[in-house]
Order: structure tokens, then C-alpha cells, then sequence
């Protein structure tokens, strides 16, 4: 039988020893109507290499496109992942540990957590981070319970294009929440009334105020120093949701004046793996470490001075508060927060800013060269752009023929913004990565151009 | 051990990931007033070092992969290295959520087929793929739980849960709005239809939601009053939430939905042999009755007239719990463990689990208190409290002399409800030679103790033991600063 | 720079210690003459993204068949590997090792090869094995040497059907040895006389007899009890090299009273690799340990009294005996017969039998059905069979036509004879292992039917 | 550790790979007088017993990976990871050897690149890529003289190999069916034309069939005297023969056929990055001058009129050297490097190879005696023996106080003619920090030894030190038998 190990000698000796004569005696305080009759209606099983067989032919009715052939990004973004990250996460002591309860046997994870949230510090510029949340959505959610907490306050305020599926999210949760969550919303041209954000801040009782940099139509929310000051003046927190890599070109959230980083770590070193498991990362300041939930990894000091790593401050967590807790979570994303953290050791801090550069070098040439063509508009004009944009196919239906036909030509031509916002029926939402060179981009766009024309 | 950031020397950190000779900062594509000027002080470190401290801090780590690891709670089982394999296909690994669903069959296959698995296994009519973790699995049924009453027009602010539950079962039933009232256990560590309704009297029938059960419980016993309590509690109108963390002994034995549950979670990292990753990620797939089907989380998944697999909106969704489906990749392992155990290897897994558990238990019932002591499932708890009574030894203390010997340590001071508790589950994917290593430490350990708690006592001082945690979290320093290297 | 973990700064410190001003005066002692003016002209370096792209394409020009479409053999077999060899051999503390040199630090190798030895002894029932030779076919050479020097006779016979690229490798090796190697003809129907080889017996000077088990052909040579006993009478040893998994089904070599089993030791878990790295292993006799060429692992006792593992008998070996040495092999296949290892010990004692039995199985239900059909004769009549058989498509050319349509319908027929044995052009040789389920081989039949057909 | 065998216990390996319910033995298509009865006694574990024994193991050896590994002779560089994923490729590691080459063509254009790049590193006109490691390189280019000589007419029946030699050019020259003669290496550690015309004319000029050289040479220096050398001897009609284990400090330095070299061979496991494998797979391709190209081993390849790559025999081919066309997969890492590098980034390695071992000398000249000291190219031995002599402290005794500091020891004992040799090669992928942290230890090491010498020989009573290898070889046991278990 595969994976157990005892042989039948060996359950014979073990029932002996137990005192039953059967295995089937062992479920006896099972009562017998709740036992079932039939045997599970489940597909024969299958040897090893028959499941590989199967395993690949599942795989093989997907179209997959490798990192360079694809533009979709809208939260998960195929950067590339150094062979080194992925030999060293697979290390069968990490993957196949649990939670470190006992430090003294963990002091691998719990270093490696630890750098992790030093990491998510620095890039960050904050002072304090959790071992991981769920992905970019939770970690919003969390940051908006933190919010809710330190404030008491229950307005949430969203700036424009927070990621849809995120605000999605937060809505589900506060079903539990309670709380007043508003939109301000964009103008035509994506921009919004910063008269209008102090408006509702006048109303008092807000909790947070929340953006997202780039946002999800990749670009930056103007004034953002703006908001952030407006904000704080009515003692609302601004909770910033962040794409790694603009990290390195902005200011940090910290430096910022942000009280609540939030963000998706999947574009360090995690692939896109069909939308998870990806990596929720959120980052305060000090004074508000005390609220964040999930676990946290600190320094501590062993009888002989040596220093090592432990779980901290778990008095804030589900095992201890009970229903006191301000959130559940238990098992959390460890292991995909230490691949982003060996993907952050291996590209380095060289190669992290050259990645950042790269990203906008290109999304910025590949903007040129779309935005001039006959057929397409950008979608939002003059916008300080990061990696991504989103265009206007003109001409009704236009796009999913384009889009179609691009894929027909090995493409993922990034994604169409329809599905996310019915106004913007005609957009398309256009990521682009250290890998996509500017001979990859004129490949590109030659058959954009193609396709436009036919 | 040094970490990575001390590690720095600038300049040595030069991966061959991208070729850019463009200027640095700043950025000229940034709006001025959120230029960043200086680079972010990330270390910067070779390949070689970061090959070899990743290498060093995997070997001071401790995973099924290096022994025995009865961490009660948590079904440490095997993790099967075909399912890593298969998992790391390219054509799973580099889909892209948002790419057209005609260009996902295989992946939309895969997660519909599971689905359907599991439905199988627990009785249930519909699940949902999409929580990340049990506990998010948990607030998943809360959250439908409260649309499921809202929708009716009840008002029933009150979840109940016993006093052995797990922590994540209140924290989710509160996180999701509901009030937390417990109900305790009898003497032989039960559930029973005699306590919930007291607390149910007490407080109005009308105004209790549901309770939240696992089954077998933390104490490893099942509830032998199940039938009964469903069917007392569907009789107020009230829900029933199966946590699953404990399937794994009624795997084609016994179903949730035929005790009466109405929603169930499934550990995946539990039952379904994916990999606990030192903490993460798992998956925590819910499934519901008929009746609550309607308020599953958004999208799931259905196979359309034309054979092709497409996602949809149910009816009456809470909406979403998190960004796209779940988590994939591992579903892709369940998957495959499923696929390789079938009916009849699933059942095996059960009795062998449950066998193992009561090898244990038997052979250490002597030495050691149990204090609800009887036929178990696949785990069970024994207190350490006569030690602690008799010769200030604790929990902990037989703990850490266990890692001393090589073996991970059981799950301690779980449940709330066993004084000094130790909660072991060997899962079935130990032999009879592990466990019998493992009963002669703890045979060996009351023993010494008995003999010499003096001596015993010193895995106090051991030098790598009993990091201060008190000092930890009263000074917390949770990240590294560049600071410590001047 | 890739792989150099020195800065600028570093090595600026480091020339000024030396006492040097730049790296190029640490190149003085070479001769002016001899410096390369030009910069070598090799293609621009690539980033790692790039790389992996170009290997990908490179890898894709290439048709793949996997292990159950596939039916190639003739020395290298598409076995199924499970998983968990494949992520347990690529610890890294295995294989960026050497030479285990420094026994103390290298146990896990030493201990890893020893257990490789004793694994290789089990299956061919002899006393001692080396820590591998470079493949099959030099194991063949370095028992032929080892014949050479324990009997000190210089005639070598060959049986017929052995590995042709083996018989080539020990004729470019006997450039060296001197060495006269005979071949025993075979007849019409692949046979051969045992007169005609107890005649060139009686020359004497023989040094050893040589046969293949399954032969190339596949089919087991008639009556080797005899021949053993035969060469035994004539003083000259007998080698025999052997398929792996043929050894679940027969007696040992040992038992059978050879003198040095070699073989192949790829179909235990090691990939195809386009045949390379391969495991030539090679077994023998107590009393001819010190024959053995190469590394050799042996149990030793540490002062406390700990066993452990070193390297032994180095006397026999180059670094040692130098011209004297009986063969010049330093480098070995070590991480694959640890691979090896790790795959016998994956699969068991039972795993292995079923595989050996699946293997014979599966090849005879498919020589049922193809030897029925029009148009396909069985190449040799009435053999015993192991796992693989030569067939002959009737009719000049037929066999290319009928191997491309196969070809084309994702199925690699076997290998062709013809480049093997002019005399064969019509023939082609098939192998079955434990992945060609009936079903499969039921799907195969039908097409090369229908092939057969058109 | 216990072996694998040990752990055995009926019944529990039941791997799931094969699915077999029919009869087991005898086979019934096996002659009867083959037929076996009883299954092979292999061990029977289950598949986490396994993954926890190498696990173990692996944690019990030491590789690059781990740490410093400066093994002189054996350039242990650091072994990029990418290299072991595109290795990995399915349609690398799938392909059957003998499929047709019109399927084959992705792995024919590789290796025939590569052949073109080791052509370009050493100036050699055709190379064959079929040596499994560079001792089988050594014995190809040896019969290729062999063959080249008896083509000519000529019959040249001695090698000539300088003391200093590793002992695979002896070996392989005399199983190539050579005499061996020795030169001696002058005081400077050199081999001079002069000690090479001593010999030669004591011999006869025409006997002479070339000679076996590396250079730099084993004491890490260059030959400068190679052009005379090569000069005189192809005056006399012989061949050179470059042992490429040392090709390292040369790369778009200085080109073996420069030097006027017939035949080289290239250590892909050293220069060219590709993993040791505790002592193998390697690869060693050799490359040769036209003369000797139609010699090589068969087949090789070329590139078509049609631009399609194909197999073809040379001319007057010694033959095969082995199944095949060579260690495909270890080619193709070797290829991923060049690739990686480029001519700049290979001058680069030779630079910072040569670089890193003059500072180690440097830093240790003057604590420990450099017998042949000058300028050194990749690597340089020290010599122990004021230490044995004054104290009776040995090479291998500071090798294995070394192992006791956590780095691995470099090679001892060789080349023969250093007294307690100790060859130190630090490779271009070792930063300072690490050569200093090897400085320190051994400039601590010979403070201690004059300190107190006693307390330094306690190296030896270290408890997992120093196995009784004369014992094991006395009385040798080199596999496990049954018989033990009982
Ligand atoms: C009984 C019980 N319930 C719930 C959970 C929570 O599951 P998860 O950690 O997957 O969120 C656990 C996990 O430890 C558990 O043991
Ligand atoms: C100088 C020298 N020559 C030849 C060899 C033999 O090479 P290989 O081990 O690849 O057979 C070595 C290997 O250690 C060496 O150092």
C-alpha cells in the first residue's frame, strides 16, 4: 500500500498488543448507522508512473506561456525565478516541516522567516511585518481590521482602481466586519477629487483610507504625499497596497508616511501557478506591531547567550485568544514567504533595482510603440506609468477578436479589462516584466500591428 | 547563525538575472514627488553564499523528511515526492489566473475532478476549491452561515463551540460577527446533547447559529453523540460546521454529512498529504450541504453542456475570500494522492492511522496519564501532570528531552482542557519501528524522571535549549536592522 | 560577473598583498608569445532568463517519446524513475562533492557507494564490485583486463550478440592490450556450435569466454550451464554481462559459477540521458577483489570504535601504482550509482521482481501479437526471450517506411538492425519494460497494423 | 549510520511503481537451467525510510555547497544551479540514444557547438566529445597517437611523463600499451628541454612517442620553457599530449595548441563547472591537431550541406571508446556555462582563479614552506614537513584539524614530489572572506603546532577521526552480508 509502511506482521503484533482482534474493531466507537456501507465512488488508483502519465496529459490541456510570451499581469506577474531559488525552497528539511512550536529543532524556518520580515521591512521601509498573510487580498483585509482597532473608527475610504478583486475580498469579510467601506471614484480619465476624499473625511470616523501604487490600471494615483497628509490631518490611517518591484523606484511606504504597507509578494521569485499559492505581505510601524495578525518571528536569546529565533507575541493569536483574536489564521504561506525571501538574497539588491528599471524601461518603450498604432488609445491619457497600462481597443468586439488572434499567435496579450470593470469593455490591461526585451516587444507589437490590420 | 543581511558585501551580489546599463535612480518614469534616490539596502550576497546559507539553515531544520513527527493536531504524514514532481509541471506552474478559461481545461479539469473527490469523501452536495487554510476554510462557513440566515431573516448572533476546541474555531466564528459561547465537555471528554442544551436554553433557541465540531475531537475520541446532536440542533434551526482537521481516521469510514453536518473544511496539508511548508501554504477547500450551496464563495467551478469546465458565480454568493481560485498547487498534490490512494487506499489510511495512534496509546497508558483514556482514533492525549505535581517536571520540559533524542515533540498544552496535555498522532505513515523508538523514550523518560527528576531536569540548561521567549516578546525585535552591523 | 563572488574592492585589496598592480601581471610567467592577443570568439554571454529560453529551444528541436511510446532498447532502457530518486540524488551535499578523500566529512557518500556495492553483489550473486565504471561497455574491457591478469592468457572469445558497441570498445581498447579476440559465428537462426567453442578452447591461452545475457538480440544463448563449465575445464574464465532486471528472473552469475558479471547499469533509475551518464558495473569473485579496477569502498573502524566507510585497496589504483596501474580511471560515475542505489532501494525487493516480471510479461504479449501479423517475421525462430526481440519486416525497404509511419503516429519503434549488422537490414529490435501496459501495447499493435497495411 | 540493508523488513517496500499480480517466480519464459527461485535479497524499506536515510547521508558529506573546498588538482568551483535545471529538461533527459538524428537535432547542434567552443579555448582543430571523465580522455588521445604512429609506419613504444605527474597520464600511457619514462622536474619545479633531451637520448629519438604534460603544471606552475619544449619534440617526430585538468588560469589566457600541443583533453567537471558527483559523472572531450583529427574516436559530427547535424566515423577512427557519444547530460551544463560566460566572463574565471590563489600563497609563504615559490597560477603546494620533522605533525594531521574547523582539507600527498604536500586550489568561485577565514585558520594551526604540538596531534584521538584504513584494507569488507543482520 503505498506510503504505509507496517506490514501485515507488523498490524497483526500491534493489534495483539492493543487487545482487538480486527482493524475493523478499532472504529467500533464509530455507532454503526454513521459507518459507511459502500466503498467511496473514486477512481482506481494508479502506480506512480501512471499518475505522472496522467498528471502530464492534465497539464498538457492547458496552454501555457512561458514568462517573455506573456503580458497578463493584474496581481500575478511571471518575473523570472532563478533556478537556485527554486533547488533551495525544495529542500525536503523546509517544505516538509511545520509551524516552528519547537524552536530548538526549527531554527532553520525560523531564521529564514526572520529574514524574510526584515526583508519586507526594507523594502517597505517599515518597521514591523507578520511571517505572511494568505495573499495581497487578505493582507488588506487585515490591514483594514488593524486600522478598524487602533482607530475604533469603521469608515474605509477607497481611492480609485484598488485591485477589484481585492476590494471583492474585503467586502466578503465584512460581512463579519461591520464596517462602512466607500468609494471615491474616477473621472473619465481615471483621476479622482482630492475635494471629494477631504469631504468624506470630514465626515469623521474614518478608519483608513486606501490606495493601491501603481494602481490596477498601472499607474500612480496623483498627490499621492497629498492624500497621505489629508488623511493623517483626520486622524485616518492610510494603508498604501503595493507592487514589489515600484518599491524600487519610489520612496518607500514608510519613508511615505504610510501607517500600513500592504501587498502581494508573488511577483518575488513565486510563480504564477495558476493564481496561488501566492504570498499576502503587510508592513506597520513599531507602535502598531501589537495589531498585526498571524505570526511573527523574533530574536530571542538562549540559556548560553546564544542567539536563535522564536514565534512571538502570540498572545495576539487564535491558539491563545481564542475568540478574542482579531483574525483566525493559523497556517499561513511560510514556505512561499522563504522563496520570496531566497529570490530577494539571489537577485540581490543590485538586481532588484535593475529588475525595477527593467519593468518600467520596457512597459514605457512597449507604451510608445501600442499607444502610436492606428486602432488603439490608452485608456487614461498622460499617466505616470510603472509596468503596466491599460489601452483602448477601438471598435466594438474589436478586442476579443485581437486578443484572439494574438493568442493564435503564441501570446498572452495581457487581459482584457471587461471582465473586471463592464465600462471598460474594450480595455486591456498590458503588464510587462524584465523579459520582455525590446526585441520581444517589436515581435510584439509587429503582430499587434498584423492583427489590427486584418 | 549569521543572517543573510550580515552576510553583505557590496558589490559581491551580481546574479545574472537581468542586463540593464540604464542609469538607476532616479527613476525618471516616477512622479517627483515619490522619487526614491537611494537603492534599497537589500544584501547583496553571491551565489555560492546564498547556496550555502540556505543549505546550513535547511540542515537546522526538522521535517517529516528527517523523523518522526507525532505533532497531534496536525497529521504530519509523508509528503509524497511524485506529488512534488508533478506539481512543478510547467504547464501548472506558469498558467496565469487570467488567461481564457479554453486555455486552462486541464487546470479547471483537475480542480473540478477534486472537487467532486471530496464530495465523495465527505457527503457533501457542493465545495468550493478557494480557502487558503483550514481557519480560512472555517470563517468561509461562518461567513456563508451568516448569509444563510440573513437570506432566511433570522437574526442568530450566537456560535457554539466546545471547550476543546482549537483556537482558529472561535477566532473564526468571531472574526465572521458571530458571538463565541462555549459548551464543555462531559467526563469522558464528549460532546453531548445535555450540555448544548443548556447553553442553547439559557441563551434562546432562536438565537444560535450553529455549533462548530471536530469529529473525532482534539482529544482523538469520537462523538458518539453526533447523531444526536445534529439532529437536536437542525431541530432549532441551527447549523452545523465540521472542522476537518481530524478526517484523516474516517477517510471512507464515516462522512460528515451523514452525521448531520452541513459544512464541512478540509485540511489539505492534513489529510491530503500536501506539504505543511514549515507552516504554509496548505489549503482548506469547504464543502456544503444543498442548502447552502448557494452562498459559496465566487467562482466555482461547473462543467458546461459542451463537456468544457467554466467557472461561475453562485446564485448567492458571499463573494470572494481571496485573490482567483485557491491555492493551486497544491490541490495539483491532493489531487495526485487521491488519484494514487483510490477507495480502497484511503480506507487504509484511516485503519493504520488509527492503529498507529492506539499502539501508542497502549503501550503508554501505564507510564503516563490518559486521562480520557479509551479506544482513540488517530490521536490521542496523555497529561504530564503528576510529573508536574510530583516533580515540577512539565510538558514542556518531556518535550524538549524528546528533541534531544532526535524526535520531534508532540503538540503540548492542547487541548486547554488536559492539564500538561501531550497530543500525539504518529499518522500512518510511521512504522511500527518509529513508534516503538518513540513509546521506549517516553517509557524511558517516566522512568528516569521516577528515578532522577534532578537529573531529568537539567534539559533545562542544555545549552541550545529554552530560548527566553518571555524576554522575546517583551523586547521584540522581529526584523534585522542595518544598524547591528556597525 | 556570474559565479565570481570577489568585488572590484576585493581584489584591489588582494593584488596590493600579493604586491602586484593588476591582474594581468599575475600572468607574467607565461611567455609573451603565448598570450592569446585576441578575445576568444565564443557567442555574448546570456543572463539566466535567456539561457534557460535558449536551452528550452534547443531542448525542442528535439522529438522526445516518453518511457510507455517508446520501445527502443539495445543497451539503454526508458524505465520508469520514480520521483523520489530523482529529488533525493539532487541533495546538494552529494553532488557538488568529490572524491570522498577525506573520509570523515564524506560518509555520506562512502556509506551511499558501499550500500551501491552491496546492492550491485546482491543481484549478480558475487562477492565484490568497484564504485562504478564508466559505462557497460568499459566494464566489458575492465573484466576482459582483469581476465587477462588473473589468468595471464591472451585469447579472448566472444559468443555471439554481444553488444556491438561493446565488441567495438574492447577492440579500440585492445590497441593497447594486445589482446587476440576471437568471435564464435553465429548461424542462420542466431545459434552457435559448442564444438566449434570447445575447439577454440583447446588452443589454450584463452582468457576468458564472453557472453551477453540477454543477448543483443534478446535471446538467451543455449545451454550456458554448459559453456561455464566448458570454459572452467579450459582454465578460462567467463564473463558475462547481463540486463539488470534479467537478474529478477534468472540465477545469479554468481550462482552460475561466472567468473566477472558486467553490465549496463542504466535501467535502474538513471534517465536516458541521450546515453550518457551511464553506470558500467562490474562484479567478481572474492579471490580477484584485488583485480578490480577503479575506486572501491570498504568498512573501516574510527578510533572509538564508530564503523564507517573509506576508500580501500587504493594500492591497485593509478594515484598509487602509477604506470603500473591496471587501468587510469580517477573520475567515476559515482553520483549515478547512487542513483542507482537510491532507485534499488526505492523500488525493493518486491518492486524489482515485479519489474523483471512486467518486463517479460509485456514483451511476450507484444511477440505474440506481432509475430502474427502479415508481414513480420520473428528475425531468430522458437528463443527463450527476456524482454526485448528482433523482428524482420518483409520486403527491401519496408522497414524504413514502416518505422517513419510509426515515427509520425508518436511512437518510436525500436531501433533498426541494419546499423548494427549489414547482414540484418530488414530487422528491428524491440524492448518492453514495465510501462508498456497491455493496453498500450494493444494501441501500438494496432497502428503498426495499419502501417503494415498502407 | 545503519545501512540500508538493516532497515529492511519484509513486506514494507511496496514502492508503487509496478502493478503486478501475476505469478512471481520461476518465470516460466526463463530455460529451466536459468530458472530462479528465491527473489534477490534486496532490501525492503518503505519510501519515507528512504527519503530519511539519504537525507541523513546527504547531511553527513561535505560539498561545495557546504563550504570552502580548496582540493588542489580539482577545481571545486561552485556548480550553478541553472545548469542543473536545464539538465533537467524532459527532451534532454528523455531522449533514447539511438532515436533517428532527423529527432535528435536540439542535442546534435549543442554538442556540436560546444565541440566548436573547446575548439576556440584551445586552438585544437576537432574534438571528440565522447571521454566519460579526463583519465578516458587521456587514454583516447594515447591511442590515437598509438594509432597515428602505427599509421606512419612507425613504432615509438615510450611516453614520457614528468615526475610531477598525476598519476592517470602513467596509467593511461601504459594501458594505452606504452613504456613509461620519467623526467625529472628541475629545481624550480619545471620540466626543462634539457632534462627531457637527457632522457630522450639515452633512449633513441625515434622510440620516443611524445610526452604527457599539464600546464600549469601540478605544483601550479607554468611551464615557461613549453614552446622549446614542444619544439624539440616535434623535431624528433613525438607528440605533446596537454592534460586539460589544469586548463582553469588559461581560459582566453593562453591556448594548449599555442603551445604546440598534438592532443588535449578538457576536464568539463573542473574548468567548465559541471558537478563532481562525489567523484563522478565527469566528462573529458578531447580536442587535437588536424594531423590527428581522422584518429578520433567514432563517431563525431558535422554539420551537413543542408545544415542538419549528423554522426559521422573519421577516417582511419581508433574506434569507440565507449556506448554512445559521451556524458550528454553533463555536456550540457558545460555548454549552459560557456553560454553564461562568454569569452569576457571566462577570462574573468581565469583571472580571479589566478587571483585567489596567489593571495592564499601570499598570506602563507612565510608560516609554511612553498618549496617551489614563485608566481603561481590556480593553485600552489605547501609543504608540512618542517612540521614533521620538528614535531611529528603531518600533512594529513593539519588536513584533518581542518575537516575539525568545518572547511574541507586540499589535496594532500600530491604531487609526489613535495614532501607532506598540500596542494591548495581556492577556484575564482571563493570571495576573500572565505580565503581569509582559511588563511586564519591555518596561519592559527602552525602558531599552535610551535605552541604545543601535543595539544595539536590530539587531532588524531578525535572520536571520529582517523579510520583504521590499513585494517580496512588488510582485511577488506566491501559490501554488506546478509548474514550480519542475525
Ligand atoms: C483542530 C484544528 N482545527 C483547525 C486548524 C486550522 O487549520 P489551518 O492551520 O489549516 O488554518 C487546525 C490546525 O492546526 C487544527 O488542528
Ligand atoms: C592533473 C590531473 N590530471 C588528470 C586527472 C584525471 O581526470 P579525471 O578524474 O576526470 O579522470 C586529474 C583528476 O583529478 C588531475 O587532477
Amino acid at each position: 500500500m503505498p506510503y504505509i509502511p507496517n506490514t501485515d506482521e507488523d498490524r497483526r503484533e500491534m493489534l495483539a498488543v492493543i487487545g482487538v482482534k480486527s482493524l475493523e474493531e478499532l472504529f467500533a466507537t464509530i455507532p454503526d448507522e454513521l459507518k459507511l456501507k459502500d466503498e467511496l465512488n473514486l477512481p482506481a488508483p494508479m502506480v506512480e508512473s501512471e499518475l505522472y502519465a496522467h498528471m502530464k496529459s492534465i497539464a498538457m490541456e492547458n496552454v501555457s506561456f512561458s514568462g517573455n510570451r506573456n503580458f497578463a499581469g493584474a496581481g500575478v506577474y511571471l518575473h523570472y525565478i532563478p533556478a537556485v531559488v527554486k533547488e533551495l525552497v525544495r529542500r525536503g528539511e523546509f517544505y516538509t516541516s511545520y509551524t516552528p512550536y519547537q524552536a530548538e529543532v526549527s531554527q532553520g524556518l525560523l531564521q529564514a522567516i526572520f529574514e524574510y520580515q526584515s526583508y519586507i521591512c526594507a523594502l517597505t521601509g517599515m518597521d514591523a511585518t507578520n511571517a505572511s498573510s494568505y495573499d495581497g487580498s487578505t493582507a488588506l483585509v487585515d490591514a483594514v481590521v488593524m486600522a478598524k482597532n487602533i482607530t475604533r473608527n469603521s469608515r474605509i475610504i477607497l481611492l480609485p482602481f484598488v485591485h477589484p478583486q481585492a476590494v471583492e475580498v474585503l467586502q466578503t469579510y465584512n460581512i463579519g466586519l461591520h464596517l462602512k467601506i466607500e468609494n471615491i471614484d474616477a473621472d473619465e480619465n481615471g483621476d479622482f477629487s482630492i475635494d471629494e476624499l477631504e469631504g468624506q473625511l470630514r465626515g469623521g470616523d474614518v478608519a483608513a483610507v486606501v490606495l493601491q501604487v501603481p494602481n490596477f490600471m498601472g499607474f500612480y494615483p496623483e498627490g499621492i504625499p497629498k492624500i497621505i497628509n489629508l488623511a493623517h490631518n483626520y486622524s485616518a490611517l492610510v494603508i498604501m497596497s503595493v507592487y514589489p518591484f515600484v518599491l524600487g523606484s519610489i520612496k518607500s511606504p514608510g519613508e511615505l508616511g504610510v501607517d500600513i504597507a500592504v501587498g502581494e509578494g508573488q511577483p518575488m521569485g513565486i510563480p504564477s501557478g495558476f493564481g496561488g499559492p501566492l504570498l499576502g505581505f503587510i508592513a506597520t510601524k513599531e507602535s502598531y506591531l501589537r495589531y498585526l495578525p498571524g505570526r511573527i518571528i523574533g530574536r530571542a536569546k538562549a540559556l548560553n547567550g546564544r542567539v536563535g529565533y522564536v514565534m512571538t507575541l502570540q498572545a495576539r493569536e487564535q491558539h491563545i485568544r481564542r475568540e478574542k483574536a482579531t483574525s483566525s489564521i493559523c497556517t499561513n504561506q511560510a514556505l512561499v514567504a522563504i522563496q520570496c525571501a531566497i529570490y530577494l538574497g539571489a537577485v540581490g539588491k543590485d538586481g532588484f533595482h535593475k529588475i525595477s528599471r527593467l519593468c518600467e524601461e520596457n512597459a514605457h518603450y512597449a507604451y510608445q510603440k501600442l499607444t502610436q498604432m492606428d486602432g488603439i488609445n490608452p485608456l487614461f491619457q498622460k499617466k505616470a506609468l510603472f509596468n503596466e497600462f491599460a489601452l483602448e481597443i477601438q471598435g466594438t468586439g474589436n478586442v476579443d477578436a485581437i486578443y484572439n488572434a494574438l493568442l493564435v499567435r503564441g501570446w498572452l496579450p495581457g487581459v482584457k479589462l471587461g471582465k473586471f470593470y463592464p465600462k471598460y469593455q474594450n480595455g486591456l490591461l498590458l503588464a510587462f516584466t524584465e523579459l520582455h526585451s525590446k526585441a520581444i516587444i517589436d515581435e510584439f507589437c509587429d503582430d499587434f500591428e498584423e492583427v489590427l490590420r486584418n | 547563525m549569521k543572517l543573510i543581511f550580515e552576510k553583505s558585501k557590496k558589490g559581491a551580489g551580481r546574479l545574472n538575472v537581468a542586463d540593464f546599463s540604464g542609469s538607476t535612480l532616479p527613476s525618471p518614469f516616477v512622479p517627483k514627488d515619490l522619487r526614491r534616490e537611494e537603492p534599497i539596502p537589500l544584501p547583496e550576497v553571491s551565489e555560492v553564499e546564498l547556496v550555502r546559507h540556505y543549505l546550513k539553515l535547511s540542515q537546522e531544520n526538522y521535517g517529516v523528511d528527517s523523523g518522526f513527527y507525532p505533532l497531534g493536531s496536525c497529521t504530519m504524514k509523508y509528503n509524497p515526492k511524485i506529488n512534488e514532481e508533478v506539481a512543478s509541471i510547467r504547464e501548472f506552474t506558469e498558467l496565469h489566473p487570467l488567461q481564457p478559461e479554453f486555455t486552462t481545461q486541464g487546470a479547471l479539469r483537475l480542480m473540478w475532478e477534486l472537487a467532486q473527490y471530496l464530495k465523495e469523501i465527505s457527503g457533501m452536495d457542493e465545495v468550493s476549491l478557494q480557502p487558503a487554510a483550514g481557519a480560512q476554510g472555517e470563517l468561509t462557513g461562518m461567513l456563508v452561515s451568516q448569509a444563510y440566515f440573513r437570506e432566511k431573516g433570522e437574526e442568530r448572533p450566537i456560535m457554539l463551540v466546545p471547550d476543546s476546541a482549537h483556537g482558529t474555531n472561535p477566532a473564526s466564528a468571531s472574526v465572521s460577527g458571530f458571538k463565541v459561547k462555549e459548551v464543555k465537555s462531559d467526563n469522558r471528554g464528549l460532546v453531548t446533547v445535555q450540555a448544548i442544551r443548556e447553553v442553547v436554553e439559557s441563551l434562546g433557541e432562536d438565537k444560535i447559529a450553529g455549533i462548530m465540531l471536530t469529529n473525532p475531537n482534539t482529544l482523538g475520541i469520537f462523538e458518539k453523540e453526533i447523531s444526536a446532536v445534529s439532529k437536536y440542533l437542525h431541530g432549532i434551526g441551527a447549523l452545523l460546521y465540521y472542522d476537518g482537521a481530524n478526517l484523516n481516521p474516517l477517510l471512507a469510514y464515516a462522512r460528515p454529512a451523514d452525521m448531520g453536518f452541513d459544512i464541512v473544511h478540509f485540511n489539505l496539508h492534513k489529510t491530503f498529504s500536501t506539504p505543511h511548508g514549515g507552516g504554509g501554504p496548505g489549503a482548506g477547500p469547504i464543502g456544503v450541504t444543498k442548502s447552502l450551496a448557494p452562498f459559496l464563495p465566487s467562482p466555482i467551478l461547473r462543467k458546461g453542456e459542451n463537456g468544457k469546465f467554466e467557472f461561475f458565480s453562485p446564485e448567492k454568493s458571499i463573494g470572494r475570500m481571496k485573490f482567483f481560485y485557491g491555492n493551486f498547487l497544491i490541490l495539483v498534490r491532493a489531487y495526485a494522492y487521491i488519484r494514487t490512494l483510490g477507495a480502497a487506499g484511503l480506507k487504509r489510511v484511516a485503519e493504520n492511522a488509527v492503529l498507529n495512534a492506539n499502539y501508542i496509546q497502549e503501550r503508554l497508558k501505564e507510564a503516563y496519564v490518559i486521562p480520557y483514556y479509551q479506544r482513540c482514533m488517530h490521536e490521542f492525549v496523555l497529561s504530564c501532570k503528576k510529573y508536574k505535581v510530583n516533580y515540577g517536571i512539565t510538558a514542556r520540559d518531556i518535550a524538549k528531552k524528546l528533541l534531544d533524542n532526535g524526535v520531534h515533540a508532540p503538540t503540548i498544552y492542547f487541548p486547554l482542557i488536559v492539564e500538561e496535555a501531550m497530543m500525539i498522532e504518529p499518522t500512518e505513515t510511521e512504522s511500527k519501528e518509529r513508534l516503538d523508538e518513540f513509546c521506549e523514550l517516553m517509557l524511558s523518560f517516566s522512568k528516569a524522571i521516577e528515578t532522577d527528576p534532578e537529573e531529568f531536569r537539567k534539559i533545562r540548561n542544555l545549552k541550545s535549549y529554552g530560548f527566553d521567549e518571555v524576554d522575546a516578546a517583551r523586547n521584540p525585535v522581529v526584523k534585522w536592522s542595518p544598524e547591528e552591523d556597525n
